[in-house]
């Protein structure tokens, strides 16, 4: 497959990215955080977005979507990453549509993929346990046996869990705590009785909840997949998540840097733009290939994906990785050039160092994922 | 020998008595480890002590000058020495006796009234900070001037008794809280840039001055920006020649970059102790192997550093301090703080990732915070410039 | 629709008849992977083939001119298309044919000469480049001039019928092995540097010419400095205009760019298969820790980059070429060529410190003659001077 | 204990400089590559050190030595380092002290220290076996039990193996081939029957060699410290090799730095000083900083193993790692800033970094010191 964008890709994208910088700026995810608003992200924008093929982008057109697959998905996220976008597209039209697509019946599709798709639903992932991601170490259980599942069990870092209509929650039906095997994921209602969701503040001033399972009733028919073997469509669903949120690192790598170089050729210090002084220069021309390589990595990995290719996860590791450390690496130089005026708050840049960090974090950072690396190329 | 046997002597007795002072004067709340921003006074005509232990501990030290030990008695100082001042600093640690008093008329304005003030303006000012009375603040960077600290705008113009300021000054800490600012001006328009400044003291409560607080990407600064609207400046507040101020400003910015970059070895968790928690050994060994090695890379180079700290003061105490040294180490010292930092998060995971804007003790808050260590008191890349120059010679540098 | 299925069609017939000829035609020994330099064919005046079957198999295919399969007919090239090119290319793959035919010729005077030269300068040059019959090296480096190419002071004087040239190239290329030279040197002494170049090809049997070996710190190299004393170049040996030569050079220069920057995503063992065999697995991973992590991060840019290298062609086949990529390849390709190579001799240990001055295939002095990968065809730093003027389009870069 | 040198000290080094500078300097590695020397140093020249002081810089005073300890010897080395001059200090005056000093015997002092200390005993510690670093992975069996052992396996990276007088050979008298427990060192004459040493050039031009020993027979009495138990002296003596090692790295460092700043001042470019780049400037800014924290580094561990402080390995970890690390990166920029002139061999500054390569793989490079850091201080 060549690593080029189609004509129909490059009109989404464009599409995209009008939207993205009109409606969902920076300026508006600063005034959710310093209105404290409830939900974190507008819920007309969202409707907006499902309007444009977002909600619905991995969703097939027989369910309602718009069915861009994966690097459709990675074109919005690059753009949200740009723009900072509130929206819950991740947690929602990624995770959620993943789960579903790769582990969901056929009566669950029918009553989710088009609500979601429609804008109407937001889904969340409640997995991780730790605070290093781990995915398999799960300790939550779901006990009672087929037909009359009680979870029980603290999810962290559950991200849009304060605003989601349904939680799609990993809990172990068998086998020890850290064990692949003999964990299934369930849809559970936020309303049930016996959740109980805290919303976590972050420092991207994203969304993300704890959520407290405490007998939560489910029952066969919102297992999504196989019990016991839900860890294969929980690989995949975060295999998606990586992938798109290397996209999204992509977008703010490239937009901090562009920022950056903005101001290094308008700011003057010395009696000279900042931007002629040749060490400021080979740090950007180096980060500029290191942005260019994550470009690279982040289209095949998206490509692979929607080619279920066996080895996409080998490159989910490279994507999600690279576009994590470069992502830091990006911002955080960006910061250093601007100087004083960074590291104010009034000022936007520090929004997008904060991002990288947090989705950086999220389902796996450089370390994790260059570990994995290793591990699957058997070292 | 005998000499120096006397000398030893003599210093045992400081210890004994010293000790019995201050097991007799310093109030047991004085001895409990400072937890929260109030626990340390910064004194000052509107300071409201946290306590009367505060008051008193303050009050009792000042009037033997301890607050600052080694200043002259003239000045109301201890008068110590070298080694009677390390003396009461290790008895002092010995009791977990709080540091009676901070302020930046004692870490920075005072070292340079010392070195460049007149009699009179010693007189008049040390004193009152030796007992916490008045509480200085520095006016130094101006809004868009940045590294470029000596392309200052703010402007004071002689007005027969008095100069005239006007102009801005940004990330002064506690401007709003001061009550006398320590400020760089420029006096001469005509001059090459670094040759027009002068160094003025002034009340902060003169009338044209106003403040306004810098919210950081951290959250809560101590940062103000300052305004100066016609404010009037008595000629006697000038500190130094007339526009020679850019020399105190030099002195006063190396001693800037030591504090800075010594930030980096305050006594902290190492991160392996953080890591073993968050993560779990596995054989012995820090369970995720790339993240194990990049702690272990830091932990070398923080030692490493740490024994540098330690071979210079060494060096300078044996006389053969060297040039640049100051920007070593505020250089390497504040890109190791943000290397911890951004370790820290990683090892902390989403949990990390924990922000409401309040809690300055979070991982989160201090891992932004550092990220102004290398941009505060003079860039990473000045101080690289400065070595470059200094220390390594090369040319056009 | 149809008339694209008949090109398929005709590219089959073409594959079909193509593997047959090369079946036929190929000699069995040419089928062997290459394994010492000897086996790599060269040509020119002085060229001694390894065996017969090196010489026949060059014969047959300059015959067809498939030694450049894509260049015209009428200079003796191929004259095919792009995918005829790529489907001789795969089906000699698929025989494991050897390459026929290697030479400085093909690579860099070919296509400048194609673009800039006049139709007596092609017919004269480019049949017995194809042939192998003339063996070229490149005069560009002088000794002082180093990254500052333009700064080149070797003289070409205007003596009517020719030009006579004196001055000194460095890092020539088997410069002792080759026939002729494609040459820079200054034709007009007053004007700014680069406007006074020009570009000259001569015999290297001119009187006036001497060579010296140049040893590198990897040991053997095919590296001379060239000399030229009152060397007579006849007019009619200028290619391009008269002081216009920079701009075949930049042409070039960019050319040499692309493959050295290439060099990096040669097929190699990847480091952790060396590193296994090395250091061994302790629960499946690498038992050295740390260096595990840097191999991870050096696998990770190294397949990060060949896919970038794909891109790029793609994006290049897509007709969207952007500028300055050439100096992204050359500059984090060689970079990462380095980053291999100082990891394999970690990998190696002792062993890989071996090193007799001889064998060109010890990690040793692979090691060393990686160095001069980021030094060679323009510096690391001079791609990102590049990068950052024309690509981020910076001030004053 | 001061980080700074004494006035003794200062003095000492002042000697060894100039002594290093004149009489063996870079040249003159240069000179016995190009003309093949036998022993890859010249036998006057090791005399000379000797009378310097430098061959008994360990030995106490009592059997003929200067007494000088590893800060003396750690002196000497960095000057070493500077004109990577050819002596079998490291060999003979390190290693060899140290085991005599650590394990031997108040006979095998006698015989052997006064000797080393008079520049007439050449001593080569045989001990690696694998070509990475693992000091306690010896295959080497010394079989016939007490009085009667005999010694056969094969040693790579024997420094000085090829003019050594005597071998220190380390060889398992029990347990498995990974064990700490089980090693023996013993004193092997080279001219033994059974011993036989292969020269093995190296890209420093130092020395080293390969050394088979076949039923090699030996006694009690060439046995240094205590059957089974020698890795306690074992350890003790690469310690001092490492440490004395990161000082002569140190001083290749420090003059490879010089002479590129030296370079930097001189060669002009497009107009210009190359100096005056300040990307080139910040780089060497930066270097400096590092060679200032090994030059730290190195003096406090060559303090606390003259102390023998009981954490002194965890300083040598750092000292030796710390020490290859920078040494690697100076002498790469070095060669990077000469540019071409610094690929060719005319040129001297390709002999610095093969040296910090070499050094730096001896007894254990970064990586391997980074690792033992880490599993010092329990992660």
């Amino acid at each position: 497959m060549s690593l080029v964008l189609t004509e129909d890709q490059l009109m989404f994208r464009d599409a995209a990215k009008r939207f993205a910088a009109e409606r969902a700026p920076v300026a508006q995810l600063r005034k959710l955080r310093d209105d404290n608003d409830a939900a974190g992200f507008s819920r007309e924008v969202w409707k907006e977005m499902a309007d444009m093929g977002w909600a619905g982008v991995l969703v097939p057109e027989e369910h309602g979507g718009a069915g861009f697959g994966y690097v459709g998905a990675g074109l919005v996220a690059e753009e949200i990453g740009r723009n900072l976008s509130a929206t819950p597209l991740l947690s929602t039209a990624v995770l959620g549509v993943t789960a579903l697509l790769r582990g969901g019946s056929a009566a669950q599709k029918e009553a989710f993929l088009p609500a979601i798709a429609g804008g109407d639903l937001v889904v969340a992932l409640a997995s991780d346990e730790k605070n290093r991601h781990a995915p398999h170490s799960i300790a939550t259980r779901a006990t009672g046996g087929s037909g009359k599942f009680k979870l029980s069990g603290r999810k962290v870092h559950v991200l849009d869990g304060h605003v989601a209509d349904r939680l799609i929650v990993t809990a172990r039906t068998s086998g020890d705590v850290e064990s692949r095997d003999g964990i299934t994921l369930f849809l559970v209602d936020t309303k049930a009785s016996g959740v109980n969701v805290t919303r976590t503040p972050t420092v991207d001033s994203h969304n993300a909840a704890a959520v407290e399972l405490r007998d939560v009733a489910v029952s066969d028919s919102d297992v999504i997949g196989t019990v016991d073997k839900g860890a294969v469509v929980l690989d995949a669903v975060l295999d998606a998540g990586r992938a798109v949120l290397a996209a999204e690192l992509l977008g703010v790598a490239e937009e901090s840097f562009e920022r950056t170089l903005g101001y290094l050729r308008e700011r003057e210090q010395f009696g000279a733009k900042i931007g002629t002084f040749q060490s400021l220069q080979h740090r950007a021309a180096h980060l500029f290939c290191e942005i260019e390589l994550v470009r690279s990595v982040v289209l095949r990995t998206l490509q692979a994906l929607d080619a279920q290719e066996p080895t996409a996860s080998n490159l989910v590791c490279l994507a999600k990785g690279k576009a994590s450390d470069v992502a830091r690496i990006a911002t955080n130089e960006a910061v250093q050039m601007h100087g004083g005026i960074g590291m104010t708050d009034e000022f936007d840049i520090g929004f997008f160092m904060k991002r990288a960090r947090a989705a950086g974090e999220t389902f796996g950072d450089y370390y994790y994922h260059a570990d994995r690396f290793a591990q699957l190329a058997g070292y | 020998m005998s000499a120096q046997l006397k000398s030893v002597d003599q210093l045992e007795t400081f210890r004994r008595e010293t000790r019995a002072w201050l097991e007799a004067n310093c109030p047991a709340e004085m001895r409990q480890p400072v937890t929260e921003e109030g626990d340390v006074c910064w004194g000052g005509r509107r300071w409201k002590f946290k306590n009367d232990a505060q008051r008193v501990w303050l009050e009792r030290m000042a009037e033997r000058g301890w607050t600052v030990p080694e200043w002259p008695k003239e000045y109301g100082g201890g008068g110590l020495s070298k080694e009677e001042a390390r003396v009461l600093r290790e008895e002092m640690g010995r009791l977990s006796c709080r540091v009676p008093l901070t302020s930046f008329g004692i870490s920075m304005l005072g070292p340079a009234l010392l070195k460049y003030g007149n009699e009179q303006q010693k007189r008049e000012h040390l004193p009152k900070i030796v007992r916490g009375e008045i509480r200085w603040c520095q006016g130094y960077s101006e809004p868009g001037a940045g590294s470029d600290l000596a392309s200052l705008k703010t402007r004071a113009e002689d007005k027969g008794a008095h100069f005239l300021v006007n102009g801005s000054k940004i990330w002064t800490s506690y401007g709003d809280k001061a009550d006398w600012i320590f400020c760089l001006v420029r006096t001469d328009f005509s001059a090459k840039k670094q040759e027009g400044i002068s160094f003025v003291l002034f009340d902060m409560q003169s009338p044209g001055i106003s403040t306004r607080p810098i919210r950081l990407i951290s959250g809560y600064s101590p940062f103000t920006q300052t305004f100066f609207d016609n404010v009037q400046v008595p000629k006697e507040n000038l500190m130094g020649e007339l526009n020679k101020g850019w020399t105190i400003a030099k002195y006063l910015l190396t001693h800037e970059r030591n504090m800075i970059g010594g930030m980096g070895t305050q006594r902290q968790t190492p991160l392996s102790q953080l890591a073993i928690k968050s993560i779990g050994l596995a054989s012995g060994k820090l369970a995720e192997g790339t993240l194990r090695a990049d702690i272990a890379r830091f932990e070398m180079d923080a030692l490493a550093f740490t024994l540098t700290m330690g071979r210079v003061m060494d060096e300078a105490k044996a006389g053969n301090e060297t040039g640049a040294v100051s920007s070593m180490l505020k250089y390497y010292g504040t890109e190791l703080n943000k290397r911890r930092a951004e370790l820290a998060m990683s090892i902390a995971g989403s949990e990390g990732l924990k922000f409401d804007g309040q809690t300055q003790a979070d991982i989160a808050p201090v891992w932004l915070r550092t990220k102004a260590n290398s941009i505060e008191g003079g860039t990473s890349e000045v101080q690289l410039n400065i070595i470059a120059k200094n220390v390594l010679r090369l040319p056009g540098a």
